[in-house]
């Protein structure tokens, strides 16, 4: 230790000076320096050293302010920790080495994140300069808060026509490039030479195509509160928010797939056709479902229902009656005779054979005749439709339905051969023979399981779907007078209410599970409870008993449970409870299987229950050109699964013809949030779900009449009035087909554009605190309490009033408005203690422009104290106190009330000393500035720090107000503490100037702490090459040891920690180094 | 030099040594006091308060009374008369309207051409410091002495239009012309409780005992007024506040002009000294003054 | 044990936590002054043998701090410390060193009162375990 | 409660003061410099800033009963200091009299009392008999021989003669027509 100095200011001139020159007069050869952080004055120090001749990394910092003065309460503990850090920085200075940095060129684009007045400032100041500028926007526009006000205060200046030059500039200037709907994800590199990659969200509508004609937005069928008119006016989701927008094109607002569509395995656009035919659009509606379920009048009366169960309506009081009316709709159609057939491509020159006649088959043969394939349709048995024809009773679906929708698709020139078995009359290669190029096999499961038990030979045991089937088919079944249906399945609930309808005098439903096991539809149990069927739970049939060959009675066993404790179907009985049930008919009704012998003979892979594998996908089998789906695939499914499952199989055969492979199916769309949000809550219209009308039990029973009746026209428009357009915009595609110039497109997804920059600034601004935390305000609830920036949009002239200032009861002029200061500033219990700093301004402008919109008009202000530090600003609070006769009232605001109907403001007047109330028409929230609700994913993203509020944290609150602590990224605007338009303006400047300082420069130096390999040591193990994340490790196959790309290199240390030889160390962090300086601290 | 003379009712009243003396020093120095005739009361306060017509009234009254003297300037020893004279004519002045109702209540013509002077502002200001310094035969030596001019000599200026209201000085100039040893003090121009004296006694005390508490803590000798109403919260009201103190306040109350008078080579006889509340003879003779 | 005062290392990456120890810095968050800080750019640098030097230079706790998994300045650095702490914890029982003195924590730039939340605790369970006295064994030899 | 409703009736109190006063009460900026230096301010007696407070709020009852303007001996500190240059006498003037109209009887009666003795004093002879008023002020408030003391002390050293009590003064009829015409002018003049 050559000398040792205390000076106050070390890192002021004179301070620096004592450092050189007692480099030049002691000959220093190594400089320890404790004060503040290094991340502050590490580069002024490395400076004055290097100015001295000596070589700035022998000099080391030790951090004494940051971590001991300023955090330690015990000032001689911190004293003591601040003497070991000293020691631990001299004992590493020791091992110090002279080292040199290279330089890199800086890449001189600037990205700037936040399209707010701050964020265009820097723009243009950096695009003007010549330089290539990102802007990363969230919102669909630029503008920011700014975008939203009608005036600016003190000068009272439109907001709009000072702020639009500015935007149209940017959005037409040559070195601008806007991306809006997008987001930072995140970044790698370094000052100079970053990396970001940023998220952008559809805009479904092309900005190089839109001409902003605004034909779209008139036919939309939605409406939804306005976000930018803070929810006092509607929108459509596609729309722009004013006309002078920027970019000044339309958008659509959409939060993602909405749970029914989501729910339904077909993916149904519920929303899109529920919205259509609440306005009425029913030929529109009935197009939209048969995108992806040709069969709205079949669904409508069978479907399971996923997309109500999911429908966010049923957590406000019930699902939208989905299926009912889907079921309407293809009604309608029919009633009206206003089926077409879908726009079909022309006939191709190719075959696709279909092998049964089902939903799937159907389906398939539906979406691959539009693509324009010869289809043949190959069914075994005389009718057509699959289990739709053989396995639900005419009650549930009346032949003639399926008979009129399969007209539709033989219309569409497909052929149908009935009464064709597969794999006995025809074989897959006949197909192949007579031109098929590729087969849909689609047969079902025909065949009833059986029990297996004794007695199930006897006389009068006969198959569910084998009854079912004979009913369907007219073919003569003998029920008698006691029935037995085993199973708790939908089947056996058909079976069982098919026996009544033919007449059975008791019918026993006995199954293993108990009630709320059951796997039938509890609407169907129900049903048929209501029809006279009686259930029996949780018996397990044991045998069945009989005499001269004809059952007379089953027994069953008390079935102790179903399932497992992983929720196998494994059921457990207790052998000694038996139950006889008597009967001379009993139908067993306990699942289907395949005919599996016919599978077997394709050559194709099987599953061990004897479906067909298939890839999940494209439903391709083992065997080219052979695809399969429904229930031989999936085993017992569901309808709308088989018809997806058929639309799949259309688009991987057609794929498979087309381009001779199989393709990837279209990307998914992200869905929306299941929980209700407030938002869809605040949407719901009051109408109560619409009921089905149905026949009652009585005469249902008598005859095979259809239960239910059918939704009339307006119910089914009220139900689509009660969708609750959870996804915003519903794809309806009424836009898409009246849009001229075909700008729009629905199917747009996320894109990740990855992009280079040299510089950043952050100008993602402030958000509006959340004035319904003060539940004794009364926002939210009255509507008549409003937000200062719903109040600027009750001034703007292209606000929801056009400019009047009209309280949204009632839509009259309000002659009291009562300002509120300090909602959501101030407030320590509220979590913020800051000062928003523009709110007394704000309020003193609004109420002046309230003043010249109704001079007779009263302006009451509830204020702490009156903050006008700013030019011109205190002269005009006193103007609208001395001139608009502004009743100031000291004092924070209690609360907000309603007394007789009349909104009613009490709080104190402080300076008079006493309480007081003020009847208000309006209220006025001046709501305090917060930092962007997704402020914590940017500053990941960035990594960037923030106050405890989440504004970014600058290098220095006094010296480096637009800098970050990261070198290349800026700040400005609000994202970094309140701030009214000028303060913002100025620090989009100071950002611009920075990052212009630095493209001007040209040139980073890049640290020279970067991995060093003592080649001697290496033993050419190669685990440090497979850890680096930047490739900069090779291995040197002739000298077998690790070989090390300075260039590449980061200098991260992850190769140096992991070397199991140690011979690989970061330079200025060498294991010397840190050990001389643990023992240092230590000592 | 010839001027208008108005004294004020409490001249002739408990404050007849500020008249004495005033009279004295002004012939000393050549200076021929005019009485105005028939001069009314100012209606100070109560007036000013009460009807606010009334007060400019009574004020113009005496001025439309001076006027006829024809002389240019007029004097007034009592601070309050003087500022309502100022006032009343500047406010005729600014405000034509209320000059002819003022006219039609007085029944008579004020042309408002009077320069209206405080005492204490027609000695330095008319006067001159250095007349007043040829006049000093017996010069105030050793006599420490705080200057107290009270409220409404200096304030408000826009009436007053006199010295600083805040950090005064005429009077400190005139006492260390006359030889005396100003102290300097925060309470120059602080209120002693003026009207109150009679009705909120306890105010006074509370207002006067600040003032007296720290002339006495300076060492003062005597505590030099500009202002009747002054001297008799200040002179009376010290047993009072020794109560509270238990302690005993004997610290003179006199008029400047008293002491000017002195320092002019009267004898203190002559000139009221006789006739305070708390004596100031005796500190003058231990000072070899009287 | 009232009067033991622990002493901590601790290491700390360049671009989040050893912000986050300057913010709160600046934030002025009250820290006890028991824990001594060593700059490294990532903790994917930091050595085992670093950690075992400082328990057996004296240190009483070792706490390693970088960014959140997917935050990393170096893409994946952290995620090595986070492999490489399972097998350092295992080392460091060997050594005698109880688990609970060694400490992994993911602070990002933007979180300084949780920087000086954790530091707090850390110090408090430190000292609750009282000093860390190395073996007499070879283990503790071994890396001298 | 005070309940503000914005009618129009709320600003009259405030406009009767402004222009009767002539002070633009709408310029205070409440920041209390008067009060803070008023001598009569005291814990009772709220000062200038709460009252202008109270006319600026309406409060019309609690203004013109407020003791402050009372108290008031118009030393004139507020106005010297005044960022706005307000005029408090011009204010208390405006008070007093429009109490005095309402017939708001004076929330400090002996003040009150004493101003009156002394006007009728000027009135009658066109000059205050202090020594008069003083007594009579003593005897109405039943404190007849309230500083007696100081009083018999002065007199002994000849500072005034117990004669003037009772000696007859010659009436100033001039003084007297002045108040008469004043107070006509007065009631009748107001806008």
């Amino acid at each position: 230790m050559a000398v040792s100095r205390h000076y106050k200011y070390m890192c002021s001139e004179p301070g620096q000076k004592l450092i050189r020159d007692d480099i030049a007069e002691l000959g220093l050869d190594h400089v320890v320096e404790a004060s503040c952080s290094p991340k502050m004055h590490e580069p002024t120090f490395r400076n004055a050293v290097s100015a001295a001749g000596m070589n700035p990394y022998l000099f080391e910092m030790v951090n004494i302010r940051e971590h001991c003065s300023w955090v330690s309460e015990d000032p001689e503990a911190a004293t003591r920790k601040a003497k070991d850090l000293i020691r631990g920085g001299i004992a590493r200075a020791v091992h110090h080495e002279p080292l040199k940095g290279s330089k890199k060129s800086v890449n001189p684009k600037a990205m700037i994140v936040g399209g707010g007045i701050a964020g265009i400032t820097a723009a243009l100041k950096i695009a003007n300069a010549g330089y290539q500028v990102y802007m990363v926007e969230r919102e669909e526009i630029i503008g920011g808060k700014m975008a939203q006000f009608d005036k600016t205060f003190p000068t009272l200046d439109c907001s709009g026509c000072i702020l639009t030059p500015k935007t149209s500039e940017v959005g037409r200037h040559p070195n601008i490039q806007v991306l809006t709907k997008s987001q930072v994800m995140d970044l790698t590199g370094f000052v100079g030479n970053f990396k970001v990659r940023v998220l952008q969200k559809p805009r479904y509508v092309r900005t190089d195509k839109c001409t902003g004609c605004g034909d779209c937005q008139q036919v939309c069928p939605i409406d939804i509160p306005s976000p930018f008119e803070l929810g006092m006016t509607t929108r459509h989701p596609i729309s722009r928010p004013f006309p002078q927008a920027i970019p000044n094109t339309y958008s659509i607002l959409r939060e993602g797939m909405p749970p029914c569509q989501a729910a339904c395995p077909a993916g149904v656009n519920v929303q899109g056709y529920m919205t259509l035919t609440g306005a009425g659009k029913f030929v529109e509606a009935l197009a939209l479902i048969r995108e992806r379920m040709p069969f709205a009048s079949i669904c409508g009366r069978i479907c399971v229902r996923p997309c109500e169960s999911s429908c966010k309506r049923g957590q406000v009081d019930a699902p939208t009656a989905i299926c009912h009316t889907k079921r309407f709709l293809g009604d309608y159609e029919k009633e009206h005779s206003l089926y077409s057939n879908p726009p079909m491509k022309e006939l191709r020159d190719k075959k696709v054979a279909v092998i049964g006649a089902g939903p799937g088959g159907l389906s398939a043969a539906y979406y691959l005749a539009i693509e324009g394939y010869q289809v043949t349709v190959f069914e075994k048995l005389p009718v057509i439709g699959g289990m739709l024809n053989v396995g639900i009773p005419d009650y549930r679906l009346p032949r003639q339905i399926i008979d009129e929708e399969v007209e539709n698709i033989r219309s569409m020139n497909v052929a149908f051969r009935t009464g064709v078995t597969f794999g006995k009359d025809i074989t897959i290669d006949d197909l192949e023979d007579q031109g098929y190029q590729a087969v849909f096999l689609s047969i079902g499961l025909h065949v009833s399981r059986r029990l297996g038990i004794d007695g199930e030979s006897l006389d009068g045991v006969v198959g569910g779907i084998d009854m079912l089937r004979m009913v369907a088919l007219k073919e003569d079944v003998k029920v008698g007078q006691n029935v037995v249906v085993i199973g708790g399945g939908n089947v056996a609930i058909d079976v069982a209410r098919t026996a009544v309808r033919l007449g059975a005098a008791r019918v026993d439903l006995v199954c293993l599970e108990a009630r709320d096991e059951m796997p039938a539809w509890e609407r169907e149990t129900h049903e048929a409870i209501e029809e006279g069927v009686a259930i029996h739970n949780s018996l397990g049939p044991k045998e069945f008993v009989g005499q001269d060959g004809k059952v007379q009675g089953a027994v069953f066993k008390r079935c102790t449970s179903v399932f497992d404790e992983n929720g196998a179907f494994r059921p457990t009985y207790d052998e000694n409870e038996l139950t006889e049930l008597a009967c001379d008919t009993a139908f067993v009704a306990i699942g289907q299987a395949s005919e599996s012998n016919l599978l077997s003979n394709l050559g194709i892979e099987l599953a061990p229950g004897g479906r067909i594998v298939t890839d999940a996908e494209t439903l391709a089998t083992t065997r080219p050109g052979l695809f399969a789906g429904g229930d031989c695939t999936l085993g017992p499914a569901t309808f709308v699964q088989a018809v997806a499952q058929g639309r799949q199989a259309a688009l991987a055969i057609h794929n498979f013809l087309e381009f001779g492979g199989l393709r990837e199916v279209e990307s998914k769309e992200r869905p929306i949030d299941k929980q209700l949000n407030e938002a869809e809550r605040l949407r719901a219209k009051p109408i109560a779900r619409n009921e089905m009308p149905e026949l009652p039990p009585e005469t249902r029973t008598k005859s095979f009449d259809p239960i239910e009746s059918g939704f009339t026209e307006d119910m089914a428009r009220s139900e689509g009035q009660r969708c609750l357009s959870c996804g915003l915009c519903c794809q309806c595609g009424e836009c898409v087909r009246k849009c001229g110039p075909q700008a729009i497109n629905l199917n747009e997804r996320e894109r990740i554009h990855e992009l280079e920059v040299g510089a950043i600034v952050v100008a993602t601004g402030v958000d509006v605190f959340d004035a319904s935390k003060y539940p004794e305000y009364g926002y939210g609830k009255y509507p008549d309490v409003i937000t200062n920036l719903q109040f600027e949009r009750l001034c703007n002239a292209s606000g929801p009033t056009g400019g009047k200032i009209l309280r949204p009861s009632d839509g009259k002029v309000p002659q009291n408005v009562v300002f509120v200061q300090c909602v959501g500033s101030r407030d320590r219990a509220k979590g913020n203690e800051y000062c928003s700093k523009v709110c007394c301004m704000i309020s003193a402008k609004q109420l002046s422009i309230f003043k010249h919109h109704n001079p007779h008009g009263q302006a009451y202000v509830f204020y702490i104290d009156n903050r006008a530090g700013g030019k011109g600003y205190e002269e005009f609070l006193r103007r609208a106190i001395e001139h608009e006769h502004a009743q100031y009232i000291r004092g924070r605001v209690a609360k907000v009330f309603q007394d007789q109907g009349r909104l009613v403001v009490r709080g104190e007047n402080s300076l008079a000393g006493a309480p007081v109330e003020i009847e208000a028409d309006l209220v006025v929230l001046a709501t305090g500035l917060t930092p962007q609700k997704d402020h914590a994913s940017i500053a990941r993203a960035l990594n960037l720090s923030t106050d405890k509020y989440g504004f970014f944290m600058e290098l220095h609150p006094k010296l480096g107000p637009a800098e970050t602590s990261l070198a290349g990224i800026y700040l400005a605007g609000g994202a970094q503490g309140p701030k009214d338009i000028p303060e913002s303006v100025a620090q989009g400047g100071a950002a611009a100037a920075e990052a212009l300082t630095l493209f001007s420069v040209g040139q980073v130096e890049i640290d020279p702490t970067v991995a060093r390999l003592d080649e001697r040591l290496c033993t050419g193990c190669k685990t440090c090459a497979g850890l680096c994340a930047y490739n900069a490790i090779s291995f040197n196959e002739q000298q077998k040891v690790a070989s090390i790309n300075d260039a590449l290199c980061q200098g991260c240390g992850t190769c140096a920690a992991a070397c199991p030889v140690a011979a690989i160390g970061v330079k200025h962090y060498t294991p010397d180094q840190i050990f001389a300086q643990i023992e240092g601290i230590l000592a | 030099m010839r001027v208008s003379y108005y004294p004020g009712c409490s001249l002739e009243g408990t404050a007849k040594s500020y008249d004495i003396s005033v009279r004295h020093v002004c012939r000393s120095l050549d200076i021929q006091l005019e009485e105005v005739p028939t001069w009314a009361c100012c209606g100070s306060s109560p007036a000013l308060k009460m009807n606010r017509l009334l007060s400019t009234a009574l004020s113009a009254h005496n001025l439309a009374l001076a006027e006829r003297q024809n002389l240019s300037d007029v004097v007034a020893p009592c601070p309050f008369c003087f500022r309502r004279l100022k006032s009343a004519q500047e406010e005729m002045a600014r405000d034509p309207a209320l000059r002819q109702k003022v006219e039609q209540t007085i029944e008579s013509q004020v042309n408002g051409n009077l320069t209206i002077h405080n005492l204490l502002g027609f000695l330095t200001e008319r006067v001159g410091m250095k007349a007043i310094g040829e006049k000093i035969r017996k010069p105030l030596t050793g006599l420490k002495l705080i200057p107290y001019y009270g409220c409404y000599v200096v304030k408000p200026p826009s009436v007053t239009c006199f010295d600083d209201p805040a950090n005064p000085t005429s009077l400190d100039e005139i006492l260390r012309a006359a030889g005396g040893e100003v102290l300097d003090w925060d309470f120059k121009s602080e209120c002693c409780g003026a009207g109150l004296s009679l009705s909120k006694p306890e105010k006074v005390c509370e207002l006067t005992g600040r003032l007296v508490r720290d002339a006495a803590w300076r060492g003062a000798d005597a505590i030099v007024v500009v202002c009747q109403l002054c001297q008799a919260n200040l002179d009376l009201r010290q047993r009072e506040i020794g109560l509270t103190d238990k302690k005993e306040y004997q610290l003179p109350v006199i008029y400047f002009t008293e002491l000017l008078g002195l320092a002019f080579g009267c004898a203190s006889e002559q000139l009221g000294l006789d006739r305070h509340f708390v004596d100031p003879l005796a500190v003058l003779k231990r000072k070899g003054l009287a | 044990m009232t009067d033991f005062e622990p002493r901590i290392i601790a290491f700390l990456c360049n671009w989040c936590s050893y912000v986050a120890a300057d913010a709160a810095g600046v934030g002025r968050f009250a820290q006890q002054a028991n824990v001594r800080v060593i700059r490294v750019f990532c903790s994917g640098m930091v050595d085992p043998s670093y950690v075992i030097k400082a328990f057996a230079s004296g240190a009483d706790g070792v706490m390693v701090a970088g960014c959140h998994p997917g935050d990393c300045h170096y893409l994946a650095g952290n995620i090595k410390a986070l492999r490489r702490s399972f097998l350092l914890r295992n080392l460091l029982s060997e050594l005698g060193v109880e688990k609970k003195r060694f400490r992994l924590a993911w602070i990002a730039a933007s979180e300084s009162p949780l920087y000086a939340q954790f530091v707090n605790e850390f110090v408090d369970e430190v000292r609750e375990l009282g000093p860390y006295l190395p073996p007499k064994t070879k283990a503790a030899k071994g890396v001298a | 409660m005070f309940r503000l409703t914005g009618a129009l009736s709320e600003q009259e109190f405030l406009h009767h003061v402004v222009q009767r006063s002539g002070q633009n009460l709408l310029e205070c900026l409440q920041c209390g410099k008067c009060t803070g230096g008023c001598p009569i301010a005291s814990e009772k007696v709220s000062g200038p800033r709460r009252l202008i407070a109270e006319i600026l709020s309406g409060m019309r009852n609690e203004a013109l009963k407020n003791p402050t303007w009372w108290y008031c001996v118009s030393c004139g500190t507020c106005m010297t200091r005044c960022p706005v240059d307000i005029n408090m006498y011009q204010v208390a003037t405006a008070l007093c009299e429009l109490a005095q109209e309402g017939g708001i009887a004076p929330s400090e009666r002996d003040i009150h009392l004493f101003e009156e003795l002394f006007l009728k004093s000027v009135e009658k002879y066109g000059r205050v008999k202090e020594l008069r008023t003083v007594a009579a002020y003593n005897v109405i408030t039943k404190n007849p021989l309230k500083d007696m003391d100081k009083a018999v002390t002065l007199m002994r050293k000849g500072a005034f003669s117990p004669l003037e009590i009772l000696s007859g003064w010659a009436k100033d009829r001039k003084v007297s027509r002045i108040f008469a015409l004043a107070r006509r002018t007065s009631e009748g003049g107001h806008e």
